[in-house]
C-alpha cells in the first residue's frame, strides 16, 4: 500500500472565481486534531516509558505469570509475568522508531530521486521512472523476508526493508509534485534569474511539495506500524525481550483461550497508532491544497 | 431525489451484506472431517519435510512420517523403547556379540511388487556407507560383512561387539530398500510398510494410503493425511475446529490446558527423547573453565525456566539421558540445585567478573521463550547474556553448529541416545574428554549389563563436568479426538507409528 | 494504439530483465550454506563440498545468472535443491492458490468498499456518514492477521462452522474449496475493503466537486443520478490504480494471512524456501512475484487506456 | 405566458454563509426573450447570482429572498429538489465558463447532449435523442456534427466544447439561458464567433438570456440591457447603449473608463479606478536612478520605426522589423520543435512545431508587442528570448548574447540583463517565500544589507511600502502581486524586459494601474520591452510596434497604429475586428 489517496482530475488553469468552498474544511480540523491527539498518546507512552514504567517490561517474573487485570497490573501480566501495561508503554517506542526510521529513510531515498526525475523531464525522467517501477515490484514485505534472510531478522532489518520498500511511493509523489511546481511561473522566473537546478530544487520545489510529502509520510507511518506488527508475526520483527506490539500480539495468540485480553491490549495500541496517523494524514490532506495530490 | 438515492444505496449495501451472510451461512454445519469415514485420519504436524529422501536429507520430519509407516527395517522400537522384531521374525546373537543371524518374514514384498529377501538386507545396508549422507550412516560402522544365507536368512557380522548397533538398526539407517525403488527417493518412496505415499506437497500435506499388499496386520486407518503447520496455534485451532484428528507432539504447552477440560478431546502425555539443552561452548574463553560452567548450572532455576517457557510441562533430567534409556539416573536432576550464591562464589573463584556471553539461540518459539528466562537468571549472578535469535536452521547451523562461533546456545536435541554424539570433541559443544570417549567405546563393546552401568557412569561424569546444562526433557504431548485409541504416547524413536491408531 | 502497446511491452521486457538481475544479485549474498542444510548436521566437510559442486554453487556468479535466467526464459526454473523436484510446478501451484485468495478477497473488498465508500462520501456532512467513515478508519487500523485470528477463533474454533485453515483444490472438492476459502478471503478482504473504501470515498468526494458533475446537475439530473451516471466512472480511475497496487502488494502481503490459515500460497512457499535456503526456488519465486507485479502495472496502464479516451489519443 | 410576466424575477436575493453575506439583497427581472448582461469584477457576486437561480449553491451557503421563473408559481429558493431537477435543463439551462472541465471526459459528447433530452423525456427514445443531438450540434455550427457527436471532449477544441455546452443548454428550448463567462477561456477570434452564436440562437428562439461576464465588450456584443454588480449589489441597470455612453453610477463610470485602453488622460495614462490600498508614488520621489554603469552604457536612442510587412501565403520568409546595426534582439530563421509527451525509450514521440522560420529584430528601447492566440507559439518565442528554452534551429541574439547552445555560465550576465514578468499573479510568486526573498532572488553576490536596501527601493518604485517585505504572496491582491513581480524583474536593472500576458489575469481596474506602472518604468529605466499578449487592445496601448504571430509564424509586423488601422494579413484583420475599441462598441450598440 504505497499510494497516497489519489485525487481525480487536476485542472491546471487557475480559476478566477473562488466559487466553491474547499472540501471538508469544516471536518478537516476535527480530523486533524483527533489524529494529533491519538499520536500524542502514543508519543507520550514512548517518552514516559523511556524514564519510567510501572514494572520492568523486559524482566521475567515467575511468581506473577498470567495474572488478570487488577489494581496492581492494570492490563494483567503475560506468560513471563511481565506487566502488560508496562510492555504496551514501552512498545510505543519500537512502533515510533520503526515508523520514523522507515518513513525517514523512504523520504531520504525517494524524495530527491523524485525531484530529480521531475525536474528533468524526458529521457532521464523516463529512465528513473522505469527504475522506480522495478523497485515498486519489490514490496516492503518481500524485501523484509529477503533482508531477514541475508542480514538476520530484527528491528533494523525491518526498518530498512520498510524504508526501501516505501521509497518508490515517495519518489512518485515527489516527482508528480515537482512536475506541477516546475510548471509554475516562479520557477521560470528563478531560472530566468540564473538560479541553479539545486537552488530551485531546494528553495522552490521542496518547500512547495512538502505539504503532500507530509501527508504521504503520515499515511506511510501508519502503514509502517502495521507492517512492523505483521513482520513480528512472521518472526521477522523485533526480537524479544524488547517489547513490540506486533510480537505481543503473536505471543498472545497462544493464550487466546487462557487469557484473551492479552490479544486485546496490543491490538488496541496498534489501532490507536495507525488510526492516529491516518487521521492526521486525512486532516493534513484537507488542509493542504487538494489539487496538489497525485494521480498515482 | 437525494433521499431516493440514499435509500437505493442503503439497499445495495444491505444486499451485499445479505450475500455475505449467505456465503458464510451456507457452510453451516458441514465441516470437512466429521465422522463420514471412520478409517481416515488427519494428523497435524509442525515441521514439514522438504522431500521424502532421508538417506541424503537431514531432519526429523522425514523419518517421522515415513519410518515404520512406509519404510521398515529388520527391527523397530516399540512405544516403550524396547527393540522388537519387524521384518526379522527373530534373530540370534553369537556369544562374542559379533554375529547376528536374522530370520526374515516370508512373502514380504515392497510396494512396487518386488520381493523382500536377505539380498535386500545386504543391498540396503551396504548402500548406507557410500550413498547415505544424512541420518547417521556412521551408526552402521560396526558392520564388517553382510551375508544372504538364504532368502529368509541374513547374517550380519560386526567388526567388534556393539550394544548400540541393534538399537540404531531400528532407526532410519536400518531401513530396507529395493533396488527397483530407488529411482525417485525424494518423491516416491518404495518400502515394505503398511502405508504407501499417495501424494506429497511440501509445506502442506503428505497423504498416505494403506498398502493393500501389506505382509503384516493391516492398519486400522486406511487414509492418513499428515498436515503440516507453521505454528502451534494454527495446529490446535485445526483440531478444535475438527479439521484434524490428532496433534502429534504439541510444541507450545500453554495450548494444552484448554483440551484437558474439553471432553471431545484427550491429552496424551508421554516421554520423548528431546533434551532441551543450554549448551556452553566448552572451548570458548567464557566457558573453558569448568567452574564457570558449574556456576551457570547453579545460576539457572530450571524449574522456573520450565514453568515459564513450557507452562510447567516437562521433566527435570540433569543429564542427557531420558527416562526411557536404561541408564537413566533420576538423582542427576538434583546434581546442581538452584543456588545463585554458589554460582557467584564459583565465578569469583574462577576470577570472572562482568562476564558477557554471546547467547545465540535458534529462532524457535521454545528457545526464544526459555532464553529470556535464562538471560534474566544469569543477570542475577552477574552474567550478561547477549541474546541473538538466529534463523533456524540456516543461520544457526552455520554460525553455531558448524563454525562454533558462540558462547552459549539453547536447543533441543531430539535424537534418541545422542549423548555419545554430544560428547565428541568435534561437536559444537566442544566438550573434549578423552576418558569419556574411551569409556563410551568401552561400554559399547561390553556385555549388556556392564554396558548400562558404564553408560550411567560416563553420563554422570558429563553432568558433573557440566558439559552442558540440560534444562529439562521436553514432554511428548499429543492431543487427539476423544474417540481415537492406540495413539503412540511416547516418542522413543523419530518415527510416528500410525499403524496402531484406531477408533 | 497497437504501437503504444508494443512500446510498453518493450519497456516491460527491459524492466523484467533488470528485475531479474536485481533478484539474482540480492539473493546471491544469502548467508547460510545450502549444501550444509541439505545434508544436515552429521555430514562431513567433504560431503558438503561435494554437495556444493553438485548443486553448481561453485561456478562464477555471471555464469550462474545466465544459466538461471536463460532457463527461466524457456520456462524452466530449475530443480529445487531441497525437494529435488522441478520448481516450476511448485511455484505455479502456490501462485494459483495465492491468486485465487487475493482475487476473492479483492472482490469481497470491492463489494464492501464501493457502496460503503460512496455512502460515506455522499453523507460526509451527516452524522451517519461520519460514523461510517470512522468505522472504515478503524478497519484500516486493524492488522489483517489479528482479524484472521479472531475469525478463526469465532467461526472455526468456537462455532465450528468452517475449517480453521488449510487449502482444498477446487478441482477435487469444490465445496471444500469454498469452505476453506471463505475465512481467509474475508480476513484479507476486510482490511483491504476498509482501505479501498477510503480511496473510493476520497475519489468520489473529489469527483463530486468536478465541473462536469455541476453540468449534469444543471441538466436536471439529481445529485445521486449525476454521481452515478457521470461520477463513478471518473472516480474509478484512481481507485483502479490503488487496486492494482493493492493486488501487487497482496501477492506477498497475503503471506501473513496464509500463515494464520496454514495456506500453502506463494508467500508461504517463499518463507519455507528461504528457511531451507533453497536458492533456485527462492530466486524463482521472487522473480515470479516481481514479474507479476510488473505485469499487473502494465495491465493497469492498459486498462486506463481503455477507460480513459484521453490516454488513447497519444498515437 | 403573458407579455407582462417576466421570465425571471429575482427579489431581494441575499446569499451568504452564517458569518458573511455575499449578496446583499439584489432584485432584477428579465423579460421573455430579453438579453441581459451581468457585469462585474471578480468577487462581485455575479456567479453566485446565477447559481442561486439554478439552485446549485454550495451546501455551505444559504439564500433568502424570492426567485420566480415564468409560469412557475413556486419560489425557486424553496422549491423541492425534485421540482428543481425538472426545471433545470428544461425550463432554464446554464453554460459554464470552463469548457475544458465542464464536460464528462469519459463520455462521448453526442451522448452528453442526448442525455438532457432523455432526462426530461423530451425525446421518445435513445435513438431519437441521439439524432436530435446531432441536429443540435449542427445548429451550433460544429463541423461534421455526426462525427463530432461520437468524439470525446478532449478531441474538441475549447470553442467547440463551448458549442457543445450550448447545444446541450438549448436542447429543450429553455425559456431562460444563463451563461457564466461563456467565452472568457476562449481565444479572441473564437470568442467572437461563440458570442455571435449565442446571440443568434437566443434571438431566434426568443430565449431570455442572462450573460455573466467581466468584459464590457462581451455584453455590448450580445445584450440589450446590462446589470452592473459591485460588491454584492447591483449598482446600475440600464440599456447597454446608455450604460456604455452615459454611465450613471460612479463605479460604472470608472469601470468603463478603465476598460477603454484607447482613452488616456492628458499625461498619456490610462484612466484608473481609485486604489484603496496603496497609493501610486509620485513618479519622481523615490524611484531609484539607473546605476552609473547602466547609465553610461545606455546608448542615445535613434527612434527606430518599423516597416509594415506581412508574410505572404507560401511566400519566402520575411525578416520583420529589421534593424540596421546592433539591435537589442536579433532573431533569424528560428524554429522550435517539440516531442509530444508520451514518447518512450524506444520510439520517437510525434513532433510538434512550436515555431517555424521566425526572423525579426527588436531595436534598443523599442516597445515590441507580440500578439497571438493560444498555441500560436508566442510563449515559446518568449521562453527562447529569455533563454529558458533552446531553439531547434536558427540564430537568436539578445543583447549580443547568442542563446543557442549557450551554457548557464555564459548566460550569467545575460540573466541579469533580461528579465520577465509573468501572467499569473498566483503562480508567479513562490507562496512559501517572503516578498523580500522573492524580489531579491535575481540578485547574485550581493550582501544582505545591500540586497535589503535595493529590495526596499525597488518595492517603492513599484508603489509598495517597505513593510510588505516580510509578508507572503497570498496576503496580496492580484495587482499587488503583479507589482511584486515587476519589482523582482527590475531589481537587476535589466535592459530588456519581457512581459508574458502580464495583465491578462487582472480585473480591468487593476489592469489599467499596472499598465500605467509598466509604461512609467519602461520609460524611466530605458527598457527594451517585449510584451506578449493575446489582447490586441493592451498591446496597442503599450507598444509602438506589434508582431502578429499565428501557427508558429509571424504573419504581420509593423507600427501598432498602422497594423491596427490597416491590417494586411487576413488573420490580423480577424483579430482586430474581434477586439473593438470602446468607441466602436458604443457605435455598434447604438446602431
Amino acid at each position: 500500500m504505497t499510494a497516497s489517496e489519489p485525487q481525480a482530475g487536476s485542472a491546471t488553469k487557475p480559476r478566477p472565481a473562488p466559487r466553491r468552498t474547499p472540501p471538508e474544511r469544516a471536518g478537516g480540523g476535527a480530523t486533524l486534531w483527533a489524529g494529533l491527539a491519538l499520536i500524542g498518546l502514543v508519543v507520550l507512552a514512548a517518552v514516559v516509558s523511556a524514564f519510567w514504567t510501572p514494572f520492568d517490561p523486559e524482566g521475567v517474573f515467575p511468581d506473577s505469570i498470567l495474572l488478570s487485570p487488577g489494581a496492581e497490573h492494570l492490563f494483567g501480566t503475560d506468560s513471563f509475568g511481565r506487566d502488560v501495561f508496562s510492555s504496551i508503554l514501552r512498545g510505543a517506542q519500537i512502533s515510533l522508531l520503526v515508523g520514523t526510521v522507515a518513513v525517514g529513510l523512504a523520504a531520504v531515498l525517494g524524495v530527491p530521486f523524485g525531484i530529480v526525475a521531475g525536474m528533468n523531464p524526458g529521457r532521464l525522467d523516463q529512465f528513473m521512472m522505469r527504475g522506480n517501477d522495478i523497485s515498486l515490484a519489490f514490496p516492503a514485505l518481500l524485501l523484509a523476508i529477503i533482508f531477514g534472510a541475508i542480514f538476520g531478522a530484527g528491528t533494523v532489518t525491518a526498518m530498512v526493508a520498510l524504508g526501501i520498500g516505501t521509497a518508490p511511493a515517495f519518489a512518485l509523489i515527489a516527482r508528480s509534485g515537482t512536475m506541477q511546481i516546475m510548471s509554475r511561473e516562479y520557477v521560470q522566473a528563478a531560472r530566468a534569474s540564473g538560479k541553479s537546478g539545486l537552488f530551485i530544487g531546494m528553495r522552490h520545489v521542496l518547500p512547495n511539495i512538502s505539504g503532500m510529502l507530509i501527508v504521504q509520510a503520515s499515511v506511510s507511518f501508519g502503514i509502517a506500524v502495521l507492517a512492523e506488527a505483521a513482520l513480528s508475526y512472521l518472526g521477522l520483527g523485533t526480537p524479544p525481550p524488547t517489547p513490540s506490539w506486533g510480537r505481543m500480539l503473536q505471543d498472545a495468540q497462544g493464550y487466546l483461550f487462557i487469557e484473551p485480553l492479552l490479544i486485546v491490549w496490543p491490538g488496541i495500541a496498534i489501532a490507536i497508532a495507525v488510526l492516529g496517523f491516518n487521521l492526521l494524514g486525512d486532516g493534513l490532506r484537507d488542509r493542504f491544497d487538494p489539487k496538489m495530490q497525485v494521480k498515482r | 431525489m437525494r433521499a431516493h438515492t440514499q435509500r437505493s444505496m442503503f439497499a445495495s449495501m444491505a444486499a451485499v451484506m445479505v450475500a455475505f451472510v449467505a456465503l458464510v451461512g451456507c457452510s453451516d454445519g458441514s465441516s470437512t472431517n466429521e465422522a463420514d469415514a471412520d478409517t481416515s485420519l488427519t494428523v497435524g504436524l509442525l515441521a514439514t519435510p522438504g522431500n521424502l529422501d532421508y538417506t541424503t536429507t537431514a531432519g526429523a520430519a522425514i523419518p517421522q512420517a515415513l519410518l515404520y509407516n512406509v519404510y521398515e527395517g529388520l527391527v523397530k522400537l516399540d512405544n516403550d523403547g524396547a527393540i522388537i522384531p519387524l521384518l526379522a521374525e527373530s534373530w540370534t546373537v553369537s556369544d562374542d556379540g559379533l554375529v547376528y543371524d536374522f530370520l526374515l518374514h516370508e512373502g514380504v514384498t515392497f510396494s512396487d511388487g518386488s520381493p523382500f529377501t536377505a539380498e535386500s538386507v545386504k543391498f540396503s545396508l551396504e548402500r548406507v556407507k557410500d550413498n547415505w549422507t544424512a541420518n547417521g550412516p556412521a551408526y552402521l560402522d560396526p558392520i564388517a560383512s553382510i551375508e544372504a544365507v538364504s532368502d529368509t536368512e541374513a547374517r550380519i557380522t560386526l567388526s567388534k561387539p556393539s550394544n548400540s548397533w541393534l538399537f540404531n538398526m531400528s532407526g532410519p539407517v536400518g531401513t530396507m530398500f529395493t533396488e527397483s525403488g530407488l529411482a525417485d527417493l525424494a518423491t516416491a518412496p518404495v518400502g515394505t510398510g503398511p502405508y504407501t505415499v499417495s501424494s506429497f506437497k511440501t509445506g502442506d500435506s503428505l497423504v498416505l494410503a494403506a498398502n493393500a499388499d501389506y505382509w503384516g496386520e493391516a492398519p486400522y486407518m486406511t487414509d492418513v493425511t499428515l498436515r503440516y503447520f507453521t505454528d502451534a496455534t494454527a495446529q490446535t485451532n485445526a483440531l478444535l475446529s475438527g479439521d484434524i484428528n490428532l496433534v502429534a507432539g504439541i510444541s507450545q504447552f500453554q495450548l494444552v490446558d484448554q483440551f484437558k477440560s474439553n471432553t471431545d478431546f484427550q491429552v496424551l502425555e508421554g516421554a520423548s527423547t528431546g533434551e532441551v539443552t543450554l549448551s556452553m561452548n566448552n572451548v570458548s574463553d567464557a566457558f573453558s573453565d569448568v567452574r564457570v560452567r558449574q556456576a551457570v548450572m547453579y545460576a539457572i532455576d530450571r524449574q522456573a525456566v520450565m514453568d515459564t517457557a513450557n507452562s510447567g510441562y516437562g521433566l527435570l533430567i540433569g543429564s542427557m539421558v531420558p527416562p526411557t534409556d536404561p541408564w537413566y539416573d533420576e538423582s542427576l536432576a538434583d546434581l546442581y540445585p538452584y543456588d545463585p550464591d554458589q554460582a557467584t562464589e564459583l565465578l569469583a573463584e574462577a576470577g570472572v567478573s562482568d562476564l558477557t556471553v554471546a547467547f545465540k539461540i535458534p529462532n524457535l518459539p521454545y528457545a526464544v521463550a526459555a532464553a529470556q528466562v535464562v538471560k534474566d537468571q544469569l543477570a542475577k549472578v552477574g552474567i550478561t547474556a547477549d541474546v541473538t535469535a538466529l534463523e533456524f536452521p540456516a543461520v544457526w547451523l552455520d554460525e553455531v553448529f558448524s563454525n562454533h562461533d558462540y558462547d552459549m546456545s539453547l536447543i533441543m536435541h531430539s535424537e534418541p541416545r545422542d549423548v555419545t554424539v554430544f560428547a565428541a570433541p568435534t561437536y559444537y559443544a566442544g566438550y573434549d574428554s578423552p576418558s569419556v570417549m574411551a569409556k563410551f567405546a568401552e561400554a559399547d563393546a561390553a556385555d549388556p549389563t556392564s554396558y548400562i552401568d558404564m553408560m550411567k557412569e560416563v553420563t554422570t561424569t558429563m553432568a558433573e563436568e557440566a558439559a552442558a546444562n540440560w534444562l529439562y526433557l521436553q514432554p511428548a504431548i499429543s492431543l487427539a479426538d476423544a474417540d481415537l485409541i492406540g495413539v503412540p504416547k511416547n516418542t522413543p524413536s523419530l518415527a510416528l507409528d500410525l499403524s496402531t491408531i484406531a477408533r | 494504439m497497437v504501437l503504444v502497446v508494443l512500446r510498453r511491452l518493450g519497456v516491460f521486457a527491459t524492466t523484467v530483465i533488470v528485475a531479474s538481475v536485481v533478484t539474482f544479485l540480492m539473493l546471491s549474498i544469502l548467508p547460510g550454506d545450502a549444501a550444509r542444510i541439505a545434508l544436515g548436521v552429521q555430514a562431513t566437510e567433504a560431503d558438503v563440498a561435494a554437495q556444493a559442486t553438485a548443486m553448481g554453487l561453485d561456478r562464477p556468479a555471471i555464469v550462474r545468472y545466465l544459466d538461471w535466467f536463460g532457463h527461466v526464459l524457456i520456462g524452466e526454473f530449475g530443480t529445487s535443491t531441497v525437494s529435488r523436484q522441478a520448481i516450476g510446478p511448485e511455484i505455479t501451484d502456490a501462485l494459483g492458490i495465492t491468486v485465487i485468495l487475493v482475487l476473492t478477497s479483492v472482490v469481497l473488498a470491492l463489494l464492501f468498499a464501493i457502496p460503503f465508500g460512496i455512502l460515506t462520501a455522499v453523507r460526509q456532512r451527516k452524522p451517519d456518514g461520519a460514523i461510517l467513515s470512522g468505522i472504515s478508519q478503524i478497519g484500516v487500523a486493524v492488522p489483517g492477521f489479528l482479524a484472521g485470528m479472531l475469525l478463526v477463533t469465532v467461526f472455526a474454533v468456537t462455532l465450528r462452522w468452517l475449517p480453521a485453515g488449510g487449502w482444498v483444490d477446487p478441482g477435487n472438492d469444490f465445496g471444500g474449496f469454498l469452505e476453506h476459502l471463505i475465512l481467509p478471503a474475508i480476513a484479507l478482504g476486510s482490511v483491504q475493503g476498509a482501505v479501498l473504501s477510503r480511496y473510493v470515498r476520497s475519489s468520489v468526494l473529489e469527483v463530486m466537486r468536478e465541473d462536469f458533475i455541476r453540468t449534469a446537475r444543471a441538466k436536471g439530473l439529481g445529485a445521486g443520478r449525476a454521481l452515478f451516471r457521470h461520477g463513478l466512472r471518473n472516480a474509478a480511475v484512481p481507485v483502479m490504480t490503488v487496486l492494482g497496487l493493492q493486488i501487487a502488494t497482496l501477492l506477498v502481503g497475503a503471506v501473513v494471512i496464509e500463515r494464520v490459515f496454514s495456506i500453502p500460497g506463494l508467500g508461504s512457499l517463499l518463507l519455507d524456501k528461504v528457511a531451507l535456503r533453497d536458492l533456485p526456488a527462492v530466486q524463482g519465486i521472487v522473480l515470479v512475484l516481481v514479474v507479476f507485479v510488473l505485469l499487473l502495472n502494465f495491465l493497469v496502464d492498459l486498462a486506463f487506456t481503455l477507460i480513459d479516451p484521453r490516454l488513447r489519443s497519444v498515437s | 405566458m403573458t407579455p407582462s410576466t417576466p421570465t425571471l424575477s429575482v427579489k431581494d436575493l441575499r446569499v451568504g454563509s452564517p458569518f458573511n453575506e455575499l449578496l446583499h439583497g439584489i432584485s432584477f427581472e428579465i423579460a421573455a426573450g430579453e438579453r441581459v448582461g451581468l457585469i462585474g469584477e471578480s468577487g462581485s457576486g455575479k456567479s453566485l447570482t446565477a447559481t442561486s437561480v439554478m439552485g446549485l449553491l454550495p451546501e455551505t451557503l444559504m439564500a433568502t429572498g424570492t426567485i420566480n421563473l415564468n409560469g412557475i408559481d413556486a419560489d425557486l429558493l424553496t422549491a423541492s429538489e425534485r421540482r428543481l431537477n425538472r426545471l433545470r435543463g428544461n425550463t432554464m439551462a446554464m453554460v459554464f465558463q470552463e469548457p475544458m472541465t465542464a464536460l464528462n471526459p469519459l463520455m462521448r459528447v453526442g451522448a452528453q447532449v442526448a442525455e438532457i433530452m432523455m432526462v426530461h423525456r423530451t425525446e421518445r427514445g435513445r435513438r431519437q435523442a441521439r439524432q436530435r443531438a446531432v441536429e443540435l450540434l449542427a445548429r451550433v455550427k460544429l463541423p461534421n456534427p455526426a462525427e463530432a457527436a461520437l468524439a470525446f471532449p478532449h478531441q474538441l477544441s475549447g470553442g467547440q466544447r463551448q458549442r457543445v455546452m450550448l447545444a446541450m443548454a438549448l436542447a429543450n428550448d429553455p425559456q431562460l439561458l444563463l451563461c457564466d463567462e461563456p467565452t472568457t477561456a476562449l481565444d479572441v477570434t473564437v470568442q467572437a464567433e461563440v458570442l455571435k452564436l449565442i446571440g443568434d440562437l437566443v434571438t431566434d428562439r426568443g430565449t431570455a438570456l442572462l450573460l455573466i461576464t467581466h468584459d464590457i465588450a462581451v455584453v455590448a456584443e450580445v445584450c440589450q440591457r446590462v446589470l452592473v454588480m459591485y460588491q454584492g449589489d447591483i449598482v446600475e441597470d440600464g440599456p447597454v447603449g446608455r450604460v456604455l455612453t452615459a454611465p450613471q453610477h460612479p463605479y460604472t463610470r470608472k469601470l468603463i473608463a478603465a476598460s477603454d485602453l484607447s482613452s488616456v488622460d492628458d499625461r498619456g495614462r490610462l484612466h484608473t479606478m481609485s486604489m484603496p490600498v496603496i497609493a501610486t508614488p509620485p513618479a519622481a520621489a523615490s524611484s531609484p536612478r539607473p546605476s552609473q554603469a547602466d547609465a553610461a552604457a545606455a546608448p542615445i536612442l535613434l527612434p527606430h520605426r518599423a516597416a509594415h510587412q506581412r508574410l505572404e501565403q507560401g511566400g519566402p520568409p520575411v525578416i520583420f522589423n529589421e534593424v540596421a546595426g546592433a539591435g537589442a534582439i536579433r532573431v533569424r530563421g528560428l524554429s522550435r520543435q517539440y516531442r509530444r509527451r508520451g514518447g518512450g525509450l524506444f520510439a520517437p514521440a510525434p513532433i510538434v512545431h512550436g515555431l517555424r522560420e521566425v526572423s525579426f529584430d527588436v531595436a534598443e528601447g523599442q516597445r515590441f508587442g507580440i500578439v497571438g492566440e493560444s498555441g500560436s507559439g508566442k510563449s515559446t518565442l518568449m521562453r527562447i528570448l529569455c533563454a529558458l528554452d533552446q531553439p531547434t534551429s536558427g540564430a537568436v541574439d539578445v543583447l549580443g548574447q547568442s542563446i543557442g547552445g549557450a551554457s548557464e555560465r555564459q548566460l550569467r550576465d545575460f540573466r541579469s540583463q533580461v528579465q520577465i514578468v509573468f501572467q499569473d499573479p498566483m503562480g508567479s510568486l513562490d507562496p512559501r517565500m517572503k516578498v523580500r526573498d522573492i524580489v531579491a532572488e535575481p540578485l547574485h553576490h550581493v550582501g544582505r544589507a545591500e540586497a535589503q536596501a535595493r529590495v526596499e527601493a525597488q518595492l517603492a518604485a513599484v508603489g509598495l511600502d517597505a513593510d510588505v517585505m516580510h509578508r507572503h504572496p497570498h496576503q496580496f491582491s492580484g495587482g499587488q502581486r503583479q507589482r511584486i513581480s515587476i519589482a523582482r524583474a527590475l531589481i537587476t536593472r535589466p535592459r530588456v524586459l519581457v512581459a508574458d500576458e502580464a495583465v491578462s489575469a487582472l480585473d480591468v481596474s487593476v489592469r489599467a494601474q499596472v499598465l500605467n506602472l509598466l509604461a512609467d518604468l519602461v520609460d524611466e529605466y530605458q527598457l527594451t520591452l517585449v510584451f506578449v499578449s493575446h489582447d490586441l487592445g493592451v498591446i496597442r496601448h503599450l507598444c509602438d510596434t506589434v508582431a502578429v504571430i499565428s501557427d508558429g509564424r509571424i504573419v504581420e509586423c509593423g507600427p501598432t497604429a498602422s497594423v491596427y488601422d490597416r491590417p494586411l494579413h487576413p488573420y490580423t484583420r480577424q483579430l482586430v475586428s474581434a477586439t473593438p475599441s470602446m468607441d466602436e462598441l458604443a457605435r455598434r450598440v447604438i446602431a
